[in-house]
């Protein structure tokens, strides 16, 4: 039987993150409501991801049981490509993480493999981190899966905010029974994502700060997820540099990239 | 003499010692009942657990991809599945046969996730008699039609992920190419084997939302589960089918290769019954040659005269044999009278260890209720009697020839 | 006449543990047909085994032994059983019938042995117990009978076949005096009748005294032969 | 008589002892193969089987059990993810220290191919009978295994395979990965504690209750499990076993017991005749029923003894080499899910040996009562013409 397989490590969590919660949700649909919460998702949408992006990111995790801290360089093209590459602590340095249309591939220099990631791993932890590998893979579903709508425009916490309501289509396969996204309302930066269940109990929290500019562009750059179940541990993910634009080609999301140094 | 006449005589010197004769045949009926008590539970019990895992989606005989049986991969189809079936289907030893696509998947709902197995089935074409899911439906239904985007799944699934009907189930797998693909279902009812291990771990999905899913065609799937009116005739069918079915790509297999753990179960325990039938005919074996060899002695001065007379040898030898044979049908037929009511009781109430025994009673992942029953099968029932015919015989021999050696001269100088 | 039985120089000799017991010493006896003798003398004389040996049960150790001219020691296993049971009648000191059979059945033991047909057998088989006086005792067993009636069958059982000759071994021993007569009588009426050879062992005076011919045994060497009518 | 009665009594006994054997294998099977008599856990492992819920001052756990005749084994679990041959399977890895394991189960007993787990070969690790054919593994070939360590990092290592299992269990054989302990430590970075102590009890003098409630006094504050309550299928499957055995047992003895009674029936009434003439000669009854009583008590012990002296050496020797019924099972057997090893033994108990004895003298005695008085009673004249 598959065993609750956590651990693996994948990709290109900053990808998924993001994702998550900004996809350009592209295809068209009524209601004005909705169409005014794409328009506005998709700006997001382009703040954080260009056609390509190249940037260094620290990741650090708090559990019960550890703390770790972990660096890494990651790339994307478009929406379908991106690949991270670990380059601190020394012990985890290359592994790295591709992901290709809907297929991952994990590279682990230490033993010099590649691994495909199966059904099976989903839902394991990513890295160690609050993030499971079905995180990273269903980003690109986001789109197709969700049905957003301003839920509420105006002042919360002397700031003026909107927030989007996302609902699942009836029969998306997604796990989450709402996904609620507050940015804010002059420049569209995200401040927290709230992420229930089918029965509406919240699950967990995303929360965004330390907006700076980078890449020629005002970003949060620090990013925290917290499990409501265990409120005491978190995954925090800090930006040092993104730049967009650069070129990559698309041979660069390759196999052999994968395990090049 | 005529052989009519040696009957005869053997007939009228087992009735000269009446009660010896009747406590030795009694001795062979108890081992009627020993035999029939060993064998039908076993035959019984076999076809049981047989048939039992037969409806855990595999059937008596599968028609499945090659390798699909080594390993159970979605990525192995089965071309055109639903014509196979439509072939399989005109043999008349076929009682049903599902189309059916199985192979691993990851169920998640919430933040919870687990481990499992898909099967895709066509819900209006399966029947509760052959699949074992449906009969355990503790809660709802069957999701509607193969379209459906119900799912039933396991009391233990449900309670690990949290799941009630008519709630959001996600299921990842890896298609027809490798690629992951999830999809969604709600649960439209919960099955309960008993057995943990299934309860934790089987969904039943409409086959064609998975088909779409895993990029399959119309008419694909992973395997044909057969189910024949007798699960004795498997490897008959198999042969058949492997004669009769157009078509290639495929392997077919019975239950005993499907489910060789089940397989192996059940030749060891059928080997350790022969074996404890086998000592207890060596005893009654015993019984009835300490019989005849003393009733030999007794007679030792009488089949002396009766050579003296001009009788040969070997009529002596025959006579003492048949003595022995009439010994055995007596006791076969002593041992029908005293066992009918035994069996019938057995074969209609059973008993119930139950009471002794736990609910969620498993063996091999095969769910047997705790009842011990009996079922005797033809070929059983001949078994039997063939083993009580040449018991009698192998125990007449040796006093037979033992009578057949007796020296005419012993008559004249007795007494 | 010519000899029924021949016997010539016949020795029979027993290992009886580590002791040879010569039973018969250098025999020469010949029995006619119809003839109606004893074998006497005292126990252990040999008269037993020399009814053995012309019953064709036992083998001698020296000498032949022919009946009808056919020498017993040329036949083997199989054609001696045969040719006792048609050419050899037996009545037995202990009547020695098949305890499980009736009367009517002991007598015709023999006839079914041979194989002959069933309406013949009876027919035969009725016309002997009439003879012997057991007609109406015919569904009787053994154990239903006296020591008497019993030794009838056994002799019914011996003419049956019409044999060649019939061996008598003792035949009165186990009877009272009256009965003993009435079997004696019985034999000789057949003899008369149907001239069947009979050959007794004795050492009943009875048997003696109406023996047409009396050869007397004394440790296994002829020691008499007086022959009376 | 005497060869008949000791006949079925050495059947008996041959029969009880392959009965014994029989419940006993099964019950080694679920024990011996790999979970052990007895299991410690820290008290929520078993509910949530989690890295970190782990016994610690396990040396100390270790010796305190050892000091009081426990042999007890320590084990470490972890999951992850086995890849070779370009494909990959989710696996359970368990780290073990061979030398305690051995004195606990006998899972090292039961390779099918290549060699058991030993400390000069660190690389070497062993694998289950399906997961070595999912992964294509012969003995020899590499095996990559990666997992998320105690300390979140990403562990991955390269193993070679040493040895692979015969069917031992669903779980091990599907996805057992076995590891040495301090290889297991040192990929998973788990420096100390476990999480299993496997237990086997010095002897079956004391009840598998008592046992447990005594491992439960040493370890107070761990979850202590004794076999029947880790594996209540297997349990209840031996259970039902041994009540339709014992079932099975009552009939064949009562089969014997109805020869006995034969045999001894025939034996007395055959001799009628003789008590007659002894009764002729002035012998009182009572005395011609001891008579019988102990001449009869003597062939039962003459039976016996050459039961005993055929049936144990015969018990013995299947003991030690026992009916291999592999041939039938062509890849496994197994019931629920617990591998049963094909191999039949015979055990040779007091119990074995003793109850067909007694059955066969109490049933012997008891048959001679109605032809022994009826001898008795005999009036001496019916008696010399009896038959």
């Amino acid at each position: 039987m598959n065993l609750k397989l956590n651990h693996v490590a994948f990709l290109l969590f900053l990808m998924v993150v993001l994702s998550l919660t900004w996809a350009s949700m592209s295809f068209a649909t009524t209601t004005d409501d909705e169409v005014r919460a794409r328009l506005i998702l998709d700006l997001i949408d382009d703040l954080w991801r260009a056609d390509s992006s190249e940037s260094t990111v620290t990741m650090r995790v708090v559990t019960a049981n550890y703390r770790r801290t972990v660096t890494m360089q990651n790339w994307t093209l478009g929406k379908n490509y991106s690949l991270v590459r670990i380059v601190s602590p020394q012990k985890e340095k290359g592994t790295a993480t591709l992901k290709s249309g809907n297929v991952i591939y994990t590279y682990l220099p230490k033993t010099d493999r590649t691994i495909r990631l199966t059904s099976g791993m989903m839902m394991g932890s990513w890295m160690g981190s609050h993030f499971t590998n079905d995180d990273l893979v269903k980003e690109s579903r986001m789109a197709d899966d969700y049905i957003p709508r301003l839920g509420f425009e105006g002042d919360r916490e002397g700031r003026s905010i909107l927030e989007f309501i996302l609902e699942p289509k009836p029969e998306a396969p997604v796990v989450w029974g709402r996904v609620v996204i507050t940015v804010l309302a002059e420049s569209y930066l995200p401040l927290v994502s709230l992420y229930y269940d089918e029965d509406l109990s919240l699950v967990r929290t995303v929360t965004f700060s330390d907006f700076v500019e980078m890449g020629g562009r005002t970003l949060p750059a620090r990013l925290r997820v917290v499990p409501t179940e265990e409120p005491d541990e978190y995954t925090e993910l800090i930006y040092e540099d993104i730049r967009f634009g650069v070129l990559v080609p698309e041979s660069f999301f390759s196999l052999q990239q994968l395990r090049r140094q | 003499m005529g052989f009519m006449r040696i009957v005869f005589i053997a007939w009228r010197n087992l009735l000269r010692n009446r009660r010896r004769t009747l406590i030795t045949a009694f001795s062979v009926a108890f081992g009627v009942l020993l035999s029939v008590t060993f064998t039908a539970s076993g035959d019984y019990t076999y076809t049981n657990m047989i048939n039992s895992s037969a409806t855990m989606g595999f059937g008596h005989v599968t028609i499945a991809a090659k390798g699909y049986n080594d390993t159970p991969t979605l990525t192995r189809r089965l071309v055109a599945a639903e014509e196979l079936r439509r072939q399989v289907l005109s043999n008349h030893e076929v009682e049903n046969a599902y189309v059916r696509i199985a192979g691993q998947a990851m169920f998640a709902a919430g933040v919870k996730s687990i481990g499992g197995q898909v099967i895709g089935v066509h819900p209006l074409q399966e029947r509760p008699e052959h699949n074992l899911f449906i009969r355990s439906i503790i809660q709802g239904i069957l999701p509607a039609d193969s379209e459906s985007t119900g799912a039933l799944i396991g009391a233990k699934m449900a309670e690990k992920l949290n799941l009630r009907l008519g709630k959001k189930l996600i299921y990842t797998l890896t298609d027809r190419k490798g690629d992951l693909v999830s999809g969604m279902s709600r649960v439209s009812g919960i099955f309960q084997t008993g057995e943990d291990m299934v309860d934790s771990s089987v969904v039943l999905l409409p086959i064609n939302r998975l088909r779409r899913l895993l990029g399959y065609d119309a008419g694909d799937a992973s395997l044909i589960s057969v189910l024949i009116w007798d699960q004795r005739g498997a490897d008959l069918v198999r042969q058949k089918l492997i004669g009769s079915l157009q078509q290639t790509g495929y392997e077919i297999l019975t239950w005993a290769e499907t489910q060789a753990d089940l397989a192996g179960l059940i030749a060891i325990d059928r080997a350790g019954n022969y074996l404890m039938q086998f000592l207890v005919g060596l005893l009654i074996a015993a019984g009835i040659l300490n019989t005849l060899l003393m009733s030999v002695m007794e007679r030792t001065r009488e089949f002396g005269m009766m050579m003296a007379l001009g009788m040969s040898p070997v009529q002596v030898v025959i006579m003492v044999m048949v003595e022995s044979l009439m010994i055995g049908l007596l006791g076969l037929f002593l041992g029908a009278v005293i066992t009918t009511p035994w069996y019938i009781y057995m074969a209609g109430t059973g008993i119930d260890f139950s009471s002794q025994i736990g609910q969620d009673y498993s063996t091999s992942g095969v769910l047997v209720d705790p009842v011990m029953k009996f079922r005797l099968f033809k070929e059983s029932v001949i078994g039997i009697l063939a083993g009580v015919f040449i018991l009698t015989l192998l125990a007449g021999i040796f006093p037979a020839i033992k009578a057949g050696r007796v020296p005419p001269l012993a008559s004249i100088r007795g007494i | 006449m010519e000899n029924l039985i021949q016997l010539r120089n016949v020795t029979k000799i027993y290992q009886q543990g580590k002791v040879q017991v010569h039973a018969v010493q250098d025999l020469t006896l010949g029995l006619a047909l119809g003839e109606f003798s004893a074998l006497c003398g005292p126990s252990g004389s040999g008269k037993t085994t020399v009814l053995n040996l012309i019953g064709a049960l036992d083998e001698p150790s020296q000498g032949t032994i022919l009946l009808e001219g056919n020498d017993l020691a040329l036949l083997n296993r199989t054609q001696l059983s045969r040719l006792r049971r048609d050419r050899i009648g037996f009545v037995f000191q202990a009547y020695n019938l098949v305890p499980v059979l009736t009367a009517y059945e002991n007598a015709e033991f023999v006839l079914a042995l041979q194989g002959v047909p069933a309406k013949e057998r009876y027919d035969r088989t009725m016309t002997i117990l009439d003879e012997v006086g057991l007609a109406g005792l015919a569904n009787r067993r053994p154990d239903e009978l006296s020591g008497g009636q019993q030794q009838r069958v056994a002799i019914a059982r011996a003419i049956c076949p019409e044999p060649a000759v019939v061996l008598a071994d003792e035949p009165t021993a186990n009877v009272d005096t009256t009965t003993a007569d009435g079997l004696l009588g019985l034999m000789e009426k057949l003899n008369d009748e149907k001239r069947i050879t009979f050959l007794f062992s004795t050492h009943d005076q009875r048997v003696m005294d109406r023996a047409h011919r009396l050869i007397r045994l004394t440790d296994g060497q002829l020691t008499g032969d007086e022959v009376r009518r | 008589m005497i060869g008949a009665m000791g006949f079925a009594g050495f059947i008996m006994i041959f029969y009880a002892a392959l009965m014994e054997g029989l419940l006993h294998t099964t019950e080694q099977n679920a024990t011996v193969m790999e979970s052990g008599q007895f299991q410690v856990h820290a008290p929520e492992y078993r509910d949530d089987p989690d890295l970190y819920t782990m016994i610690t001052q396990e040396v100390e756990v270790l010796n305190r059990l050892q000091a009081n005749g426990y042999q007890a084994a320590p084990r470490l679990f972890g999951v992850g993810l086995a890849a070779a041959h370009a494909s990959s399977v989710g696996i359970m890895l368990r780290g073990i220290d061979p030398d305690r394991e051995r004195l606990v189960t006998e899972i090292h007993r039961h390779l099918l191919a290549g060699k058991w787990l030993n400390g000069d070969d660190p690389e070497g690790v062993v694998v289950g009978r399906r997961l070595a054919k999912a992964l294509g593994l012969v003995v020899g070939d590499e095996l990559v295994v990666v997992s998320q360590a105690g300390d979140g990092s990403m562990a991955n290592e390269l193993y070679r395979v040493r040895g692979v299992l015969k069917s031992i269990n669903e779980s091990i054989d599907r996805s057992g990965v076995f590891f040495l302990d301090e290889v297991f430590r040192k990929l998973m970075v788990l420096p100390d504690g476990v999480h299993e102590i496997a237990i086997r009890s010095p002897d079956d003098t004391y009840s598998l209750a008592d046992h447990t409630q005594q491992i439960q006094n040493l370890v107070p504050d761990l979850e202590v499990k004794n076999w029947r309550e880790l594996q209540p299928v297997v349990a209840r499957v031996i259970d039902m076993s041994r009540y339709s055995l014992l079932l099975m047992l009552v009939i064949t003895y009562s089969a014997v017991g109805i020869l006995t009674l034969n045999g001894m029936l025939m034996g007395v009434f055959e001799r009628i005749h003789e008590f007659g003439v002894v009764k002729a000669l002035g012998v009182p009854p009572w005395q011609i029923f001891s008579l019988i009583a102990i001449e009869s008590f003597l062939q039962v012990v003459f039976a016996s003894i050459i039961a005993l002296a055929a049936g144990i050496p015969l018990s013995l020797y299947f003991e030690t080499h026992p009916l291999d019924l592999t041939g039938l099972a062509s890849s496994s057997a197994s019931i629920a899910g617990i591998a049963l090893d094909p191999l039949w033994y015979c055990r040779v108990s007091v119990k074995a040996v003793v109850d067909p004895i007694v059955v066969l003298m109490v049933v012997a005695m008891l048959s001679i009562i109605y032809p022994a008085t009826k001898a008795a009673l005999l009036k001496p004249l019916a008696a010399i013409h009896h038959r």
